[in-house]
C-alpha cells in the first residue's frame, strides 16, 4: 500500500523513500522492469523503507513520473532502461540538482546527479552461446528479438560469439540462426514487438525446423511462445531464459530452460538503496554489473545440472576468468 | 373476409396522423381509400398491418378483435399489403423475395427452393404474370416488381389485400390490367383496400369509397359519385387544378439536345440517342412512367453523370464534359426529383439551404467566409417571397412539411440568373394549395423567356404546364407530341406504342 | 428505393453525423453525468483491487464497516491523488510545485486538442479518420528532420520546423482522402493499414542518416532538435509548458471559424451531411474528401509537431504516446465542435497528468484507460444516462402490446 | 393495335476494365524483370517435407534466375491474355489472376530465397497458424455485416476471448471450458454492442471503437493486477493437442498442413463452409440477409429486425471469440497483453476484401498470415531487405488489395444503420 498521504511529499527525513519508474510497459513483464522492481520491493520488504513506483506506458509517461517523484521527496529515483536517454531524465535530472537518480542502462548525463547502472550483458550472452553450442546435439542454435535495439542485440550478438567460439574450438561447425550478425537478424513485428506472441512462436517454430535445439529468445516474455513451440513440435530442445532466472520467476516452464543470462538489476538495485539508506555518500560512479562482480551471471542449470557434464562446467568458468582478465573478448568491437 | 377498423388513432409526437378512423371492408369487396398526400392513408394501413401499434381503437376481422404486435401476426392473419414504397430486396431473387419469411425447408432449416420457385410459377400463371422466379428483383422494371409484391401478398393467402397506391408506378395499360386483377380477386372472395389519390381509378374499380382528410373521414361516397364532388371531398374546398397560361411566346432555340446517349458503370445504356430542342420561352415537358431514362437526362444536362455523349447546347455553348459547377454556374436552375436527398441538406437551416450551391463566391460570401448578414436577409425574403411555412430561417429544413422544403428548393433555384430551368416531378408529395403557387412560378419562369424542361410522371401536370410533350421510353424520346394530344394517346406513347 | 421512407421521413443522414448529433444533442448535465458514472465505475476496479479491501472483505461479515471504510479510502485516496497529480498540489512545498500539475494538464491537453481537432474534422465530412497515429509518426519524423538536419536561426528555425511536421502530417492523411476518392476504398481500413506502415516506416527512418545519428546507437532514435527549433516554455523553466498549447489554442480558434464561419466549412459539412445535395450543388465530392483528410492531418499534424518539438530530447517510434487512438475518444466526447474538442482534451490532459500520481497511490494505471472509454460509451447513450439518473427525457416507446390472439402464436 | 417502337439495344457493350490487366502486368513485370534479368544466379531449394514425415519427398533444387525467367514469360502470357479478354470486354477469368499471382509469389521465393531453403509446409502451416484468428474474426464480420450491423469491436471480441480462454483453462485446468468461456467472452462484447446500438441507437462505429479501448483497458488492468504475479495459476492454461488425422496426415505437403492441427484449426475449416451455408441455403440466412439488405421489408414480412440483428451479433460474437481462444489456448499458451495487436481490424479489411463472402474473406485473411509469415521466413534466411521495410508487407498487401483489386465493393445496404420503427 502507498504511504500515509500526510508524509509522502514533506517529510523525507525520517525514512528512505525509493522510488522507480519503468521503462515502457509494465513492472510485471517477466523480464527487464520485474527485475528493478523486484530489487525495489526486496528493499521495501528487507530494509523497512518506504517507496513510490510508476509505470510508463510510452517515452511520454517518463516525464510527468519522474516529476511525480520529485515531487513526492524521493530519496533515490530509478529510472528503469535505455530508453530514457530521449532527454526526459536529463530534463527533470537538471532541473531538480537536489535530487538523486539512477539510471539503469543508462549513462552519464554530466548533470551531478544521475548514477547510471551499466551491464557488460555481452559477457554473460557469450557464455550462454556456448553453453548453447556445447549441449546442442543438432549443433544449430537459434536466437531472435523482440525489437531491433541495442539493449536487446547485445545479448543476441554475444550469443553468436560464445556459439562460434565453441566452433573454433572444437572444430565442429556450429550454426547460430537470427542473431544480427553478417545479417538483419531475426525479431518480431515492430509494429507489436513485445506482443507478438504469434509471431514468436513461429520464429520460434522456424528455427526448430531449420534444426535449431536451444533457442535464445530475447524478447520479454515472449519465451512462453518459444516453449510453447518447443513443446508441439516435440522435439528435445530448451531455450535460454533473460534477465532473470526464468525457470524460477515461472515455474511452468522450468524444465525447458536451460539456464537464464541474468541481468541481476534486483541485487544492484537492493544494493544502492541499502547502501544510501545506510547513510551512504550518493555518487555518481556508473555501477557495472559484470561477471566478475556477479552482476550478470548465468543462473543454476536448475533441472539441468546433470545434463550439463561438468567438463562444459568446467569449460564455462574457464571462459568466464577468461573475460574477466581480459584475455577475452566477447563481442569484437566492429 | 370481413375487416372493421374501430376509432384508430395514431399519433406522431403532436400529429394526429389517423384521427379515430373507422371504416368497414365487407368481403369480396373493393373499398377505395382517397385521401390527398399527407391525408393519414398509409398510414391507417400500417396500423392495419401490425407496423404501427395504433394509440386508440381496435382492428376486427370477421367480427373478432385482434391485436397485431407486428406484421407477422397480420400476416398470419390474412392480411397481405402491396407498399407504397415496394418492400422488395433488390438483390434477392423474385423466389427468395416471395419466400422470405415463410420459407418452404428441407430439415434443418435448409431452403427448398424447388418448391419456392413452383410457388411463384403457379400464382403467376393463375393471375397471367410473367415473372422468372430467378430473376433477381433489381432487373426487373417497377411494373414486375409490382406484380411481386402481389404475388408475395397471394403466396401467403391474403384475405384482405391492401395496395397502397399501386398505380403511381405504372402505364395507364398496366394499370387497366391491374384493375382486371384486382376485379378477378374480389371475385374470388379477396377483400381489397385500394389507395390512390387518382379519382378515374376510384371510379372505375370501386365497390365503396371512403375519403380521408387530415386523419379524419370526411365522408363515403358511392362510385358513381362525380369528380367534382369527390375532389372537394378530399381537399376540403372547391378545387381548379387548371393553370392560367399566357399564350405562347417562344423565341429561338435555346437548349439543344443532340443525340444524347449515356451509360451506366455496368454498360447498361440509360439515354439512348436523345434528341430535342427547347426554345426560349416554352415549357417542353417530358412524360413517361418512372425509371425510363427520365431522372438521368436532366442529371446528364446538368453534368452530374458520367459516361454521356453527344451534346447538349445551352445558348450555344456545349455543357457535356463541363463540372456541375460550371454549368449552374451557366445559369441552371434545377430543381431535383427527390428533394430530400438531392435537393436539401436536412440539418442544415432554412437559411443555409437557400445559399447551398453558392458558397464559392458572390454575395453569399465575404472573403473567405460566409457573410451571414446577406444570408439572412435573403432568407427573409425568400420566406415571405415563397410563403414558406417555417418558424424561421435558422430552422432545420429537415423540420419543414415537404411542400414547404420543395418551396426553398425552388425558391433557391429561382433566385439565380437563369438561362435555363429544369425541374423534375415539381410537385411531388405537394399539397393542392402549394401546387397551384409551384405551377404559377414555373409559368412565371416560361414567361420571362427562359427556356423550362420538365419531367412528371403524372399526366395531369404534364398537360397543365406542358407547350409541347415528350414521351420517354426505355432512355428513347418515342415522340415529341403538341400539348393538347389526348391522354389515351400519350398512355400508347408511355407504353412505347407508336401511332 | 429507400429503406425507411414510410416509416422515417427525415432523411437519412451520414454516420459520423448521427452520432455528432448523439454526443452533442444532450448538453453539460449528461455528459458531466457520465463523467462520474464512468468514475463510479472506475471504482469497482480500484476497490476490488486494493490490498486493504481485500485483507477487510476476509472478514466482511463479521466487520462490514472495516470492509467498506477500507473501500472508502481506497476509492478517496486514488482520486485525491487524481486531483493533486493533475489539477493542484496541496502538499506541494513551493507555489510553482503546486500549479505544476495544472500545466502539466495543459501541456498534455494541446497535443490532444490539436488532434481530437484533426479527427473530429474528419466526422464532420462524414469520414472516419482512425489513422491520426500513423499521421502524427509521419508528421514527427518530418519535423524531426527540419530541426536536426537543417540549421537556422531562432525563429525562422521553429517555424520552418513547425511547417515539416504539420506538412508531413497532411501527406500522409491526404493519401487516405486520394485512395477514398479515386478508388472508393474505405477510410478506416485505409487508416489502420497506413497506421502500420508508418510504424515500419519511421521505425527504418529512424536508423538511417536521415533522422538518425548513426555514431550513437543502433536503437531507432532521432536526434534532438536543434534548440532553434524547440518549443519555448511558455510560464518560465519551473513549468514545462511550452508553446504548443497556445498552438493548440490557436488550432482551436481556427477551426472553429473554418467550420463555423467559412464557406470551405459550409462545404465540408454539406458532404458530412448529404454528399448527394453536395454534388448537385456544385461542389466536387471527391475534392472535398481530399481536402478535408488533408486539413484534418494538417490539425493532426500540430500534435505531432507538440509530441516532437515540445521537449528537448530525443525520440523513438513511440513518440505518439497513444494520442493517435486518444484524439478518436477526444473527437467524440467533444462532439466534433471546436469548444467541445477542448473541453475533452483538456480533461483526457488532466487523465494523462494524474495518472503518475494515481499510481503513487497504488492504482493501476490501466484504470484510467478504462475511464476514458466508459466516458465515451455512457455520453453515446444519452437514454441509458437518462434511465439510470431518472432524468426527463423523450418519451419512451411505446410499450409493446401483448399479443392477445392465441391463435395467432399458435398458428405461427 | 400499331407497332411497339424500334427498341435499341439497350444493354451496350461494357466499357473496358483495365485494373486486373494492369495489375497483373506489374507483377509480371516484377517477376521478368526484378527476379529474372536482375534476379540472383543462385540456387534456391523447395524443401516439400520435414525430416520426420512419413512419406518425403526429395527437395527441389533449381536455380533461382533461369527460374524466374521462365516464371517471368508465363506471368507475361497471363498479363498478355488478361489484355486481350479486357480488349474484347470480356472478364479476367479468375484462375488467370490467381494463376499469375501464384507464378509470382513463388519467383517471390525463388528470388529471395536463393541461396536459401524455401521450406514449404513450414510457410503454408505458419500462414494457417497467423491467420486463424483473423479468419475467426472475419467470419463474425462477414455474419455481423451480413445483418447490418459494422462490428469494429472484432478486435475487442478476439481479446476478450483470448484471455478469458487463458483464465478460464488455467483455473479450471480444462481446455474445453477454456473454448467456451471464449465463446462467452466474445458473445458478451457483442451484446454489448447490439445492446448500445440496436436498443439506444448509438453509432454502430463508435460503440465499437470504444469496445476495443474499453477491452484492452479491461484486460490490461487484470493481466498486471491478477494474472502476472500468479501467472502459474492464471496464466498457463496449456494449449490444445494437435490430432493429426489418421493417413490423410501422411500425404506430402497437404498432410501437415491440413490434416496435423489442432481442434481450433479443424473448426475454422468447417466454418468457413458452415457459414457460407448457412448465410445462403438456409432460411436463418436468407432472413439475416434480408435484415441487412432491407430491414423494413423484412420487418414487413414478419421478420423481428432487431431481435434478428440482436442474435445473429451474438454469434457473431461467439465465433470471434473462439477466435481469440486460438490465440492462447490455440496457439501459444498464454495470454499476453494486447496480443490481439490489430488482427480485428485485419480481419475487417478481409471482410471487405473477401467482399462479404465467407469463403472470400477466409481466402484475404490467410493472404494476411502467409504475408506475416514470410516476414518471419524472410528474417530467418536474412534477406537482405531492410526488416523493417519487410514488416510493411502484410499491411501494404492489404492497402493495396483494398484500394485497387476492391474499390467500391458493394457492402449489404443497411450495414452500420440503426433500424428504427416509428
Ligand atoms: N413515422 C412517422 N413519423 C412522424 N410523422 C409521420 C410518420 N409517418 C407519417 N407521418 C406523417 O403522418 C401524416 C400521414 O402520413 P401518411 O403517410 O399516412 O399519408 P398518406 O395519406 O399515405 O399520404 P400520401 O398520399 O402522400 O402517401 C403525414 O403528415 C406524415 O408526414
Ligand atoms: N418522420 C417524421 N418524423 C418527425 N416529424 C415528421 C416526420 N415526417 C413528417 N413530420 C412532420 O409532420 C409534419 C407534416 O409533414 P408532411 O411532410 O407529411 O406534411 P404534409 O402534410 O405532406 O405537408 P405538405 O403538403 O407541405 O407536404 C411536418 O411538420 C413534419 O415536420
Ligand atoms: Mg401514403
Ligand atoms: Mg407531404
Amino acid at each position: 500500500a502507498a504511504p500515509p498521504e500526510e508524509d509522502a511529499g514533506t517529510d523525507a527525513g525520517s525514512d528512505f523513500l525509493a522510488c522507480a519508474v519503468s521503462d515502457e510497459g509494465s513492472w510485471n513483464d517477466k523480464s527487464f522492469n520485474e527485475a528493478a522492481y523486484d530489487g525495489l520491493t526486496k528493499a521495501k520488504d528487507d530494509l523497512g523503507i518506504e517507496t513510490n513506483d510508476a509505470e510508463s506506458d510510452d517515452t511520454e509517461d517518463f516525464v510527468p513520473n519522474l516529476t511525480q517523484m520529485v515531487d513526492a521527496g524521493c530519496d533515490v529515483t530509478f529510472a528503469v532502461g535505455f530508453n530514457f536517454s530521449d532527454g526526459s531524465l536529463e530534463q527533470i535530472a537538471g532541473e531538480n540538482p537536489d535530487s538523486h537518480f539512477v539510471w539503469i542502462d543508462g549513462y552519464d548525463l554530466g548533470t551531478g546527479n544521475v548514477k547510471p547502472i551499466q551491464y557488460s550483458m555481452d559477457q554473460s550472452s557469450y557464455l550462454a552461446g556456448y553453453l548453447a553450442a556445447a549441449y546442442s546435439t543438432t549443433k544449430v542454435v537459434g536466437t531472435y528479438g523482440g525489437l531491433d535495439i541495442d539493449a536487446v542485440n547485445v545479448f543476441m550478438e554475444g550469443f553468436y560469439y560464445g556459439a562460434k567460439a565453441y566452433e573454433t574450438e572444437t572444430g565442429t561447425p556450429v550454426t547460430v540462426l537470427g542473431a544480427p550478425v553478417d545479417g538483419p537478424g531475426q525479431y518480431t513485428d515492430p509494429a507489436t514487438s513485445f506482443q507478438d506472441a504469434a509471431g514468436a512462436l513461429s520464429i520460434t517454430e522456424g528455427q526448430l525446423a531449420q534444426g535449431a535445439d536451444v533457442i535464445f529468445p530475447v524478447a520479454g516474455g515472449l519465451f512462453a511462445s518459444t516453449a510453447e513451440a518447443i513443446q508441439k513440435s516435440g522435439k528435445n530442445a530448451v531455450f535460454l531464459g533473460v534477465d532473470k532466472d526464468v525457470a524460477v520467476t515461472s515455474p511452468e516452464y522450468a524444465d525447458l530452460v536451460l539456464t537464464s543470462v541474468e541481468k541481476r538489476m534486483t541485487t544492484a538495485v537492493f544494493d544502492v538503496i541499502s547502501e544510501l539508506a545506510d547513510g551512504g555518500e550518493f555518487t555518481v560512479d556508473p555501477y557495472i554489473g559484470t561477471l566478475e562482480n556477479d552482476g550478470t551471471a548465468l543462473s543454476d542449470f536448475g533441472s539441468f545440472d546433470s545434463k550439463v557434464s561438468n567438463e562444459i562446467k568446467a569449460k564455462l568458468e574457464e571462459i568466464k576468468a577468461g573475460i574477466i582478465d581480459g584475455s577475452i573478448v566477447p563481442v569484437p568491437a566492429s | 373476409m370481413k375487416l372493421e377498423l374501430r376509432g384508430i388513432t395514431k399519433r406522431f409526437g403532436s400529429l394526429v396522423a389517423n384521427d379515430s378512423i373507422s371504416l368497414t371492408v365487407q368481403p369480396g369487396e373493393v373499398h377505395a381509400l382517397l385521401g390527398e398526400n399527407g391525408a393519414g392513408k398509409s398510414t391507417l394501413m400500417n396500423v392495419l398491418y401490425g407496423l404501427y401499434q395504433p394509440d386508440e381503437g381496435q382492428i376486427l376481422l370477421d367480427d373478432e378483435a385482434v391485436v397485431f404486435a407486428g406484421p407477422g401476426d397480420a400476416m398470419q392473419a390474412g392480411i397481405g399489403m402491396v407498399h407504397q414504397h415496394f418492400m422488395l430486396i433488390p438483390v434477392f431473387t423474385v423466389a427468395e423475395n416471395v419466400m422470405l419469411g415463410h420459407e418452404p425447408t428441407h430439415a434443418g432449416g435448409v431452403l427448398d427452393l424447388a418448391k419456392a420457385r413452383e410457388l411463384v410459377r403457379e400464382i403467376s400463371s393463375r393471375f397471367g404474370f410473367e415473372i422468372s422466379p430467378d430473376a433477381l428483383v433489381s432487373d426487373l422494371p417497377v411494373g414486375a416488381q409490382q406484380r411481386v409484391e402481389i404475388i408475395k401478398a397471394l403466396s401467403r393467402d391474403a384475405k384482405v389485400l391492401v395496395l397502397d397506391e399501386p398505380t403511381a408506378v405504372l402505364t395507364p395499360q398496366e394499370t387497366d390490367e391491374l384493375m382486371v386483377i384486382m376485379k378477378q380477386l374480389a371475385a374470388s372472395g379477396t377483400s381489397i383496400v385500394f389507395i390512390t389519390h387518382k379519382l378515374r381509378e376510384v371510379q372505375a374499380v370501386a365497390d365503396t369509397i371512403t375519403v380521408i382528410r387530415l386523419g379524419k373521414v370526411v365522408g363515403e361516397a358511392e362510385p358513381t359519385a362525380s369528380s367534382a364532388e369527390l375532389a372537394s371531398l378530399m381537399v376540403g374546398r372547391d378545387v381548379d387544378l387548371t393553370v392560367d397560361k399566357p399564350p405562347l411566346h417562344a423565341g429561338a432555340d435555346a437548349l439543344v439536345v443532340t443525340e444524347l446517349t449515356h451509360f451506366d458503370d455496368h454498360g447498361q445504356k440509360l439515354l439512348d440517342d436523345v434528341s430535342f430542342t427547347v426554345r426560349a420561352g416554352e415549357i417542353l415537358a417530358i412524360a413517361g412512367v418512372q425509371g425510363n431514362g427520365q431522372t438521368e437526362l436532366t442529371e446528364a444536362i446538368l453534368g452530374l453523370r458520367h459516361r454521356v455523349y453527344g451534346s447538349v447546347k445551352l445558348g450555344g455553348r456545349e455543357l457535356v464534359g463541363s463540372s456541375v459547377r460550371d454549368i449552374l454556374d451557366a445559369g441552371v436552375g434545377y430543381v431535383p426529383e427527390d428533394r430530400k436527398k438531392d435537393g436539401l441538406v436536412g440539418e442544415f437551416s432554412v437559411a443555409e439551404n437557400l445559399m447551398l450551391d453558392r458558397s464559392f463566391a458572390g454575395p453569399f460570401t465575404k472573403g473567405l467566409g460566409v457573410d451571414f448578414a446577406h444570408r439572412d436577409e435573403f432568407a427573409r425574403e425568400a420566406i415571405g417571397e415563397f410563403d414558406i411555412r417555417t418558424p424561421g430561417g435558422s430552422t432545420p429544413a429537415g423540420r419543414l412539411s415537404g411542400g414547404n422544403q420543395q418551396k426553398v428548393v425552388l425558391a433557391r433555384e429561382l433566385s439565380r440568373d437563369l438561362q435555363l430551368f429544369i425541374a423534375s416531378q415539381p410537385t411531388r408529395g405537394v399539397d393542392v394549395g402549394s401546387i397551384e403557387f409551384i405551377h404559377e412560378r414555373i409559368v412565371a419562369v416560361r414567361d420571362s423567356g427562359i427556356p423550362v424542361l420538365i419531367v412528371s410522371t403524372e399526366l395531369d401536370e404534364i398537360t397543365a404546364l406542358a407547350d409541347r410533350i415528350a414521351v420517354m421510353y426505355r432512355g428513347r424520346i418515342v415522340d415529341i407530341v403538341p400539348s393538347d394530344t389526348p391522354r389515351s394517346t400519350l398512355g400508347q406513347l408511355m407504353a412505347g406504342v407508336v401511332a | 428505393m429507400s429503406t425507411d421512407q414510410s416509416v422515417n421521413a427525415l432523411p437519412p443522414q451520414p454516420r459520423a453525423n448521427q452520432l455528432l448529433q448523439a454526443v452533442l444533442g444532450g448538453g453539460f448535465v449528461r455528459t458531466l453525468l457520465a463523467i462520474v458514472l464512468a468514475f463510479a465505475v472506475a471504482s469497482l476496479l480500484i476497490i476490488f483491487t486494493n490490498e486493504d479491501v481485500i485483507t477487510a472483505s476476509g472478514y466482511l461479515f463479521g466487520r462490514p464497516g472495516d470492509f467498506f471504510s477500507a473501500a472508502g479510502s481506497a476509492v478517496g485516496d486514488a482520486y485525491a491523488a487524481l486531483f493533486r497529480g493533475s489539477i493542484y498540489n496541496y502538499n506541494a512545498d513551493t507555489v510553482v510545485a503546486a500549479f505544476r500539475p495544472l500545466t502539466e494538464t495543459l501541456r498534455f491537453a494541446g497535443p490532444l486538442i490539436a488532434g481530437g481537432l484533426g479527427v473530429a474534422l474528419s466526422f464532420r465530412v462524414g469520414m472516419f479518420n482512425i489513422g491520426a497515429q500513423g499521421q502524427i509518426l509521419v508528421g514527427a519524423a518530418f519535423a524531426s528532420f527540419a530541426s536536426s538536419m537543417i540549421h537556422l536561426p531562432y525563429g525562422i528555425h521553429l517555424i520552418v520546423a513547425v511547417l515539416f511536421g504539420l506538412v508531413g502530417s497532411a501527406l500522409w492523411a491526404a493519401i487516405v482522402g486520394v485512395l477514398k476518392a479515386f478508388t472508393g476504398a474505405h477510410e478506416v481500413i485505409v487508416t489502420i493499414m497506413l497506421n502500420y506502415i508508418a510504424i515500419s516506416l519511421v521505425t527504418y527512418l529512424m536508423r538511417t542518416p536521415l533522422l538518425h545519428d548513426m555514431e550513437g546507437s543502433n536503437n531507432p532514435m532521432t536526434i534532438p532538435p536543434d534548440p532553434t527549433a524547440v518549443l519555448p516554455r511558455i510560464l518560465g523553466e519551473g513549468f514545462a509548458l511550452h508553446l504548443g498549447f497556445v498552438f493548440a489554442i490557436i488550432a482551436v480558434v481556427v477551426y472553429w471559424w473554418l467550420m463555423e464561419r467559412s464557406t470551405t466549412g459550409f462545404r465540408l459539412r454539406m458532404v458530412g451531411i448529404n454528399p448527394d445535395a453536395a454534388r448537385t450543388a456544385g461542389i466536387d465530392v471527391r475534392k472535398i474528401y481530399i481536402l478535408a483528410m488533408t486539413l484534418s492531418g494538417l490539425f493532426v499534424g500540430l500534435a505531432a509537431v507538440n509530441q516532437a518539438l515540445g521537449r528537448e530530447g530525443s525520440f523513438t517510434p513511440s513518440v505518439d504516446g497513444g494520442i493517435g487512438f486518444d484524439a478518436i475518444t477526444v473527437a467524440l466526447l467533444g462532439g466534433s465542435r471546436a469548444l467541445g474538442v477542448l473541453g475533452a482534451g483538456i480533461l483526457f490532459g488532466a487523465l494523462k497528468a494524474g495518472g503518475p500520481a494515481m499510481q503513487v497511490a497504488d492504482v493501476a494505471p490501466e484504470v484510467l484507460g478504462v475511464v476514458q472509454a466508459l466516458i465515451v460509451l455512457f455520453i453515446a447513450a444519452p437514454p441509458l444516462i437518462r434511465t439510470i439518473f431518472h432524468l426527463p427525457g423523450r418519451p419512451k416507446r411505446a410499450p409493446r402490446k401483448v399479443k392477445a390472439t392465441k391463435q395467432l402464436e399458435e398458428a405461427s | 393495335m400499331t407497332a411497339l417502337a424500334p427498341v435499341h439495344e439497350t444493354v451496350a457493350a461494357p466499357p473496358r476494365n483495365w485494373k486486373t490487366p494492369i495489375v497483373l502486368s506489374v507483377l509480371a513485370a516484377v517477376t521478368f524483370v526484378v527476379f529474372g534479368l536482375l534476379g540472383n544466379a543462385q540456387e534456391v531449394t523447395f524443401r516439400w517435407s520435414e525430416a520426420d514425415d512419413t512419406i518425403s519427398l526429395a527437395s527441389l533444387v533449381v536455380a533461382s534466375q533461369p527460374l524466374c525467367l521462365v516464371l517471368g514469360v508465363l506471368t507475361l502470357l497471363g498479363a498478355g491474355f488478361a489484355y486481350y479478354r479486357a480488349y474484347r470486354r470480356e472478364k479476367v477469368p479468375l484462375w488467370v489472376s490467381i494463376g499469375v499471382g501464384a507464378l509470382f509469389i513463388i519467383g517471390l521465393f525463388a528470388n529471395v530465397g536463393a541461396g536459401a531453403t524455401v521450406p514449404v509446409v513450414f510457410i503454408l502451416t505458419g500462414a494457417i497458424g497467423l491467420s486463424t484468428a483473423v479468419i475467426f474474426g472475419s467470419l463474425a464480420g462477414v455474419v455481423g455485416e451480413r445483418v447490418g450491423v459494422a462490428n469494429i469491436a472484432i478486435e475487442g471480441q478476439l481479446l476478450a476471448g483470448a484471455f478469458v480462454a487463458a483464465v478460464v483453462a488455467s483455473v479450471t485446468d480444462s481446455l474445453f471450458l477454456g473454448l467456451i468461456a471464449a465463446m462467452i467472452g466474445g458473445a458478451l462484447v457483442s451484446m454489448v454492442l447490439a445492446v448500445f446500438s440496436l436498443r439506444y441507437v448509438v453509432d454502430q462505429i463508435v460503440v465499437g471503437v470504444v469496445l476495443n479501448v474499453l477491452v484492452v483497458g479491461i484486460t490490461n488492468f487484470f493481466y498486471s493486477a491478477v494474472l502476472s504475479d500468479n501467472s502459474e495459476e492464471f496464466n498457463f492454461p496449456g494449449t490444445l493437442p494437435s490430432l493429426p488425422i489418421p493417413l490423410l496426415s501422411s500425404i506430402p505437403v497437404i498432410g501437415p498442413v491440413f490434416f496435423d492441427q489442432r481442434i481450433t484449426t479443424y473448426v475454422m475449416f468447417l466454418l468457413i463452409p458452415t457459414v457460407w451455408f448457412v448465410l445462403f441455403k438456409t432460411k436463418w440466412g436468407l432472413r439475416i440477409r434480408a435484415v441487412g439488405e432491407h430491414p423494413l421489408a423484412a420487418d414487413t414480412v414478419g421478420i423481428n429486425v432487431n431481435n434478428t440483428r440482436f442474435w445473429t451479433v451474438t454469434v457473431a460474437g461467439l465465433i470471434a471469440g473462439f477466435g481469440g481462444a486460438a490465440l492462447t489456448i490455440g496457439s501459444v499458451g498464454a495470454f499476453v497483453r494486447e496480443m490481439s495487436a490489430g488482427q480485428g481490424f485485419i480481419a475487417l479489411a478481409a471482410v471487405i476484401l473477401g467482399r462479404w463472402n465467407p469463403w472470400l474473406a477466409a481466402v484475404a485473411a490467410l493472404l494476411f498470415g502467409f504475408s506475416r509469415n514470410f516476414r518471419i521466413w524472410a528474417g530467418q534466411i536474412g534477406s537482405p531487405i531492410p526488416p523493417d521495410l519487410i514488416a510493411m508487407t502484410p499491411y501494404l498487401v492489404t492497402l493495396i488489395a483494398v484500394s485497387v483489386l476492391v474499390g467500391k465493393a458493394v457492402a449489404p445496404a443497411a450495414v452500420g444503420k440503426p433500424y428504427i420503427k416509428e
